[in-house]
């Protein structure tokens, strides 16, 4: 093959080839070449985006491991750490959805026990094309099914994430993934090779010739040739993989174990370098030794295969033999197949014979790194304000919205995924943000994905911003605080100026927001070139965000409990109709402003809204985000065993109705407070300076809308619960 | 217009991992009913069509075993019409 | 004092839900006994749990029921000491032939995690004795495969000999097609063995033992379990 | 000894309600690529024994099948011997 095939078939240009040679001093062999191609691929070495990530904020004081590892870990106090990440599959789910979602889970949940940690809780981030397209059907049924095999199999709950329906998904589906794990503090197990001489172990499922150049396929536009792609995709053993667990947590549970790292994109290649590289040291390993599925599988294969369930670690030598035995009892093959050594040196060896040898650093540290151009998009200089017409049928337009996908109820995919086994899930799917109890506590985590990409394209800044906002609010909205983030940024082309100034711009809301809430980001993800034909996704940052409640009993639920109580609505109200899930559905466009964000009174409203939740004072409180005040009402009347209370509002405004209604102003969450916690209520918003407005009461058994002393919507809950609940498994059956 | 049966094969392509039958092959091992080498699952599927003749029967049958019963990315398709 | 015994198999997942209800919530001694013990001396019930053991390949509980423990759970049946098994333990139950029929893939196809309300038919059994008569429980799923089939007659045995101990019903306890969540004939969702003393559903008392989890509907069928145990030992 | 290849389908009894099967049939009634009047789906199993001879692996598979890849309750099977 001439250097230029090979280079592109590498995905490495001819500067990067020339850095190649200036560091080994010669030109690399093929196997070298694969090394370096998937090392130094977007998805593994970060090169576009490394010089933006800098910026955001990743310490405090409860950080004992931040980004750079396999996951974040915070301090939860009780000896407790919480270890999560999020982590993207776009690519494999759109070709293969049933695998390419499950393997996705299966992924992050090694990436979390790697460091030590049981996980607890899973969730996921999804978008896809309008269902009104078969194939987008196809994708979503495919890809909760995919999620829910793996997950459920490997008893773990998952407690939320989101679904967004939109047209530039229509190509670019997006699974985000997401995993936290609980470990005792003092016991998190790193990924850094230590003690020359030690041994070193390839643990879990045989290698096969599995979704080889799957890391350089994460870091390339699809086109048609994305067929001839295809043999890389994965098929999931959670099976295998929850043996893994139960044994890479028992051997954890021993001093036998010195490093472990799973092998995920780039497999065997970026375990050892990894390990080898932030060890500082070397690492000698034998291909003849590790197990093979399929018979005359060449180095190079070997390498580069992404076969799941794999893990590499290294013990401390003399301790070989309790290693073996525990894996043993899983019924999993421990090989021996190689040693730390003092060199820096990845050496691979086939039947003794060396097949490549590069130093560690080079692969994993001394990658390029882009300062790639930007430019502010044409299209934002087109961003109109447009009189809109108001809908003559207020009921109506209510109804229509509580029917969009992207606001209807998510049960017929949370209700697919296990999200009570373990037993501790104490806010279910369909609230604010998933809770859980933490057994041998008092306390309990809070956690929640968000994310807006219509948002984020009309305003990237913003929509950075915005993520993190209203995942800090959800939190706030259980009753619990933000100890921790973690965020997946998914992007079109990064070779694009405009994309790159997107990404550039998101990040600096992202970085703003977490220092103005205190959230350090531990971890995360960069899914770039999600493009098709040219076509790529609105900028969709999604951010995930953990938080405590230190007293378990006081968290809060999102729907109405109780007859009689006071509705108020926590923050003021503007006409902020840019963006919005209204303007899409009703208006059928997506321009405008997004809505503004104001950080300090972001803030105050969430201490405020976790002093009433501590003080025990309010019956619910859910977050006011899609689909603005009318969308939060409604979803306040259900709860999650099929209950439903309705309520008498009265709004006003000086301005249109539909504004009032489906404005989506930021900082804002919808409580219900019982009577007799009125008064103290009132003095504490006072305390916080966080403005509320009485807007009705709970009861009854409809719910009525009156603006401006109008009756604008009148409608049996049961009804409106009916329309709301099935609407996407209507979608799904058309 | 009549009947006609057909019988469609669904496998997993030869390099693609099969976890199911590996395990099922390792819980054989431990069973000891003879000696397994290997196992690979897949799925049956038995269809009756309305056609006018075996090859039309065959040309919907296969159209749906591409199209429905089997992912390309990962699988493979045979096709038998019972007469 | 009984003695518990809840029996690992790999890719169990809710060993840790019954052993931490009955031992922490109802202070009664319970051990995980991993599948490749050979007996169960000491114990005076068992429990095969929830979960995906030998990732539910093959079929739901087909792998697990060769497992060496399967024999001393036998001899426990026959013994006449309870053994209940909780949805994958109600399939390995039914898979080695101590509980009749077998669980078809879910009307919908997929997974179903969710409450619903369960009636107990028969409050003599080791998870109803506790029961008054007419309440309902509110009581969640989780599973693929739960839809009960056996063939007409196994049917009709087991409906006239009062072996069917939980069923399906609505918010009113009223058997109606929209509130069997997986298509079970005779929205079967557990059954005993004819001497009564084996039980298997597929609902999941380990995951609403207390109010916190949703409902603590859950914890009465465990005291029944506990109460029946202690009369009998 | 040789390895000896066998086929092993597995299927629902008749009287036994198919879900998988009827959701494919109605979902290939939207489709229209063909009239499918029923659909039923099974397992298929390829197997790889070490055995001395046909006869032997006939045997052997036919206990796995019968012990293991089938249950009785639900479901028959067909063994099919690769010459
Ligand atoms: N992919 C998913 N997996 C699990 N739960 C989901 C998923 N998508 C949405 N949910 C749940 O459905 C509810 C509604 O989601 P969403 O409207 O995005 O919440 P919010 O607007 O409060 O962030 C949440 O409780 C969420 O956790
Ligand atoms: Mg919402």
């Amino acid at each position: 093959m001439r250097l230029e095939e090979s280079l592109a078939a590498h995905n490495l240009t001819r500067e990067e080839y020339d850095a190649i040679v200036g560091k080994l001093g010669r030109e690399p062999n093929e196997n070298e070449l694969g090394l370096f191609s998937v090392m130094w691929s977007e998805h593994c070495s970060y090169k576009s985006s490394r010089v933006h990530l800098k910026r955001l904020p990743t310490r405090g004081p409860r950080v004992l491991q931040g980004p750079g590892e396999n996951a974040g870990v915070v301090d939860i106090g009780h000896g407790l750490a919480a270890v999560f990440k999020v982590e993207s599959h776009n690519h494999p789910s759109f070709i293969e959805p049933f695998q390419g979602a499950a393997t996705g889970v299966g992924g992050i949940i090694r990436d979390i026990f790697t460091m030590g940690a049981r996980p607890v809780a899973l969730m996921n981030s999804l978008r896809f094309g309008p269902l009104t397209v078969p194939k987008n059907r196809r994708l979503l049924s495919g890809c909760v099914a995919g999620i829910a095999s793996y997950g459920n199999s490997m008893g773990i709950p998952t407690l939320g994430g989101e679904v967004v329906f939109e047209d530039c998904y229509n190509l670019n589906p997006l699974v985000n993934a997401f995993c936290l794990g609980l470990a005792s503090k003092d016991r998190i197990f790193l990924a850094k090779a230590e003690g020359e001489g030690n041994p070193v172990f390839y643990v879990g499922a045989k290698t096969g010739k599995d979704g080889i150049h799957g890391a350089t396929m994460a870091s390339a536009e699809f086109d048609e040739a994305a067929e001839e792609k295809r043999p890389t995709v994965q098929v999931g053993d959670p099976f295998l993989e929850k043996l893994l667990l139960e044994a890479c947590l028992e051997l954890m549970a021993t001093d036998a174990l010195v490093a472990i790292q799973d092998m995920g994109a780039a497999g065997l290649t970026c375990s050892t370098a990894e390990m080898g590289a932030r060890g500082g040291l070397g690492i000698e390993i034998e291909l003849n030794r590790v197990p093979q599925r399929e018979a005359g599988m060449t180095p190079y294969e070997i390498l580069l295969s992404e076969s799941q369930e794999r893990m590499l670690l290294v013990a401390k030598a003399g301790r070989e033999a309790e290693v073996e035995a525990i894996f043993k009892k899983w019924d999993l093959d421990a090989a021996a197949i190689g040693k730390v050594t003092g060199d820096g040196l990845l050496r691979v060896l086939a039947a003794g014979k060396t097949v490549a040898e590069v130093p560690n650093r080079a692969l994993v540290d001394e990658g390029p790194v882009y300062e790639r151009p930007m430019k502010r998009p044409a299209y934002l200089d087109a961003v109109a304000a447009v009189e809109l017409p108001e809908p003559t049928d207020l009921e109506e337009t209510f109804v229509r919205m509580l029917a969009s996908h992207t606001i209807a109820s998510k049960h017929w995919i949370f209700e697919q995924y296990d999200h009570m086994v373990q037993s501790n899930t104490i806010v279910m799917p369909g609230g604010d943000a998933g809770v859980i109890r933490v057994k041998g506590t008092p306390m309990a985590l809070a956690m929640c994905l968000d994310g807006n990409g219509r948002y984020t394209y009309l305003d990237p800044y913003l929509g950075g911003a915005t993520a993190v906002a209203e995942a800090c609010r959800n939190i706030a909205a259980v009753g619990a605080t933000p100890v921790g983030a973690t965020n997946c940024l998914n992007f079109g082309n990064p070779e694009k100026p405009e994309i790159m100034w997107q990404f550039a711009r998101a990040v600096d809301g992202i970085r703003d927001a977490c220092e103005r809430f205190d959230v350090p980001i531990t971890g995360g993800n960069v899914s770039f070139y999600n493009e098709t034909e040219g076509k790529g996704i609105y900028p969709t940052p999604v951010v995930g965000v953990v938080g405590i409640l230190e007293d378990a009993t006081k968290r809060v639920r999102h729907y109405f409990r109780t007859d009689g109580d006071i509705v108020y609505l926590m923050g003021n109200t503007d006409e902020e109709l840019g963006a919005s899930e209204y303007l899409k559905l009703v208006h059928g466009r997506n321009d405008g402003s997004p809505p503004r964000l104001d950080l300090d009174t972001e803030a105050a409203l969430q201490s405020f809204t976790r002093e009433v939740a501590s003080r025990g004072l309010m019956h619910s409180a859910h977050d006011l985000s899609d689909g603005g005040l009318g969308v939060a009402i409604a979803e306040s009347l259900f709860g999650p065993l099929g209950e439903t209370m309705g309520a008498s509002i009265a709004l006003e405004t000086p301005r249109r109705a539909d504004g009032v209604l489906f404005s989506e102003t930021q900082s804002r969450i919808l409580t219900s407070v019982p009577s007799a916690s009125a008064d103290a209520f009132l003095a504490l918003a006072e305390e916080h300076g966080v403005p509320v407005k009485r807007i009705g009461v709970t009861g009854g058994d409809t719910l009525e809308i009156r603006v401006n002393g109008t009756s604008a919507i009148s409608k049996n809950v049961d009804d409106l619960r009916e329309v709301w609940w099935n609407a996407i498994e209507k979608g799904l059956l058309r | 217009m009549t009947l006609i049966k057909a019988n469609v094969v669904v496998q997993l392509k030869s390099a693609v991992h099969d976890p199911q039958g590996e395990t099922i092959r390792h819980a054989l091992e431990q069973l000891e009913l003879g000696q397994v080498e290997s196992v690979r699952q897949g799925k049956f599927f038995e269809l009756t069509v309305e056609a006018s003749s075996k090859e039309e029967a065959e040309k919907i049958v296969r159209e749906i075993a591409l199209r429905v019963l089997s992912n390309p990315v990962l699988e493979v398709f045979q096709v038998e019409i019972e007469s | 004092m009984p003695r518990f015994a809840v029996c690992v198999f790999p890719g169990s997942n809710c060993e840790e839900d019954v052993q931490y209800a009955l031992q922490n919530v109802l202070g009664e001694p319970t051990d995980l006994v991993w599948h490749k013990d050979t007996s169960l001396e000491g114990y005076d019930a068992a429990i095969l749990p929830g979960g995906f053991a030998h990732g539910d390949y093959l079929r739901p509980g087909a792998v697990a029921r060769f497992s060496p423990i399967m024999t001393a759970i036998q001899k426990m049946a026959d013994e006449g000491k309870p053994v209940i098994g909780i949805c994958n333990g109600f399939q390995m139950l039914q898979e080695a032939g101590l509980l009749p029929g077998a669980m078809l893939r879910n009307q919908t196809l997929t997974y179903i995690c969710r409450y619903l309300h369960l009636r107990p038919e028969q409050l003599d059994s080791p998870l109803t004795s506790g029961l008054s008569e007419g309440e309902l429980l509110r009581i969640p799923i989780g599973h693929a495969d739960g839809n009960f089939y056996a063939d007409d007659e196994t049917l009709e045995t087991l409906e006239r000999n009062d072996r069917v101990v939980f069923r399906y019903v609505n918010a009113q306890g009223a058997r109606e097609d929209t509130a069997n969540p997986n298509g079970a004939a005779n929205a079967i969702a557990g059954v005993r063995n004819e001497r009564g003393n084996v039980l298997g559903l597929m609902p999941h008392p380990d995951r609403c033992y207390q109010e916190e989890l949703g409902t603590a509907d859950g914890r009465k069928l465990f005291e029944s379990l506990i109460a029946w145990t202690k009369e009998r030992t």
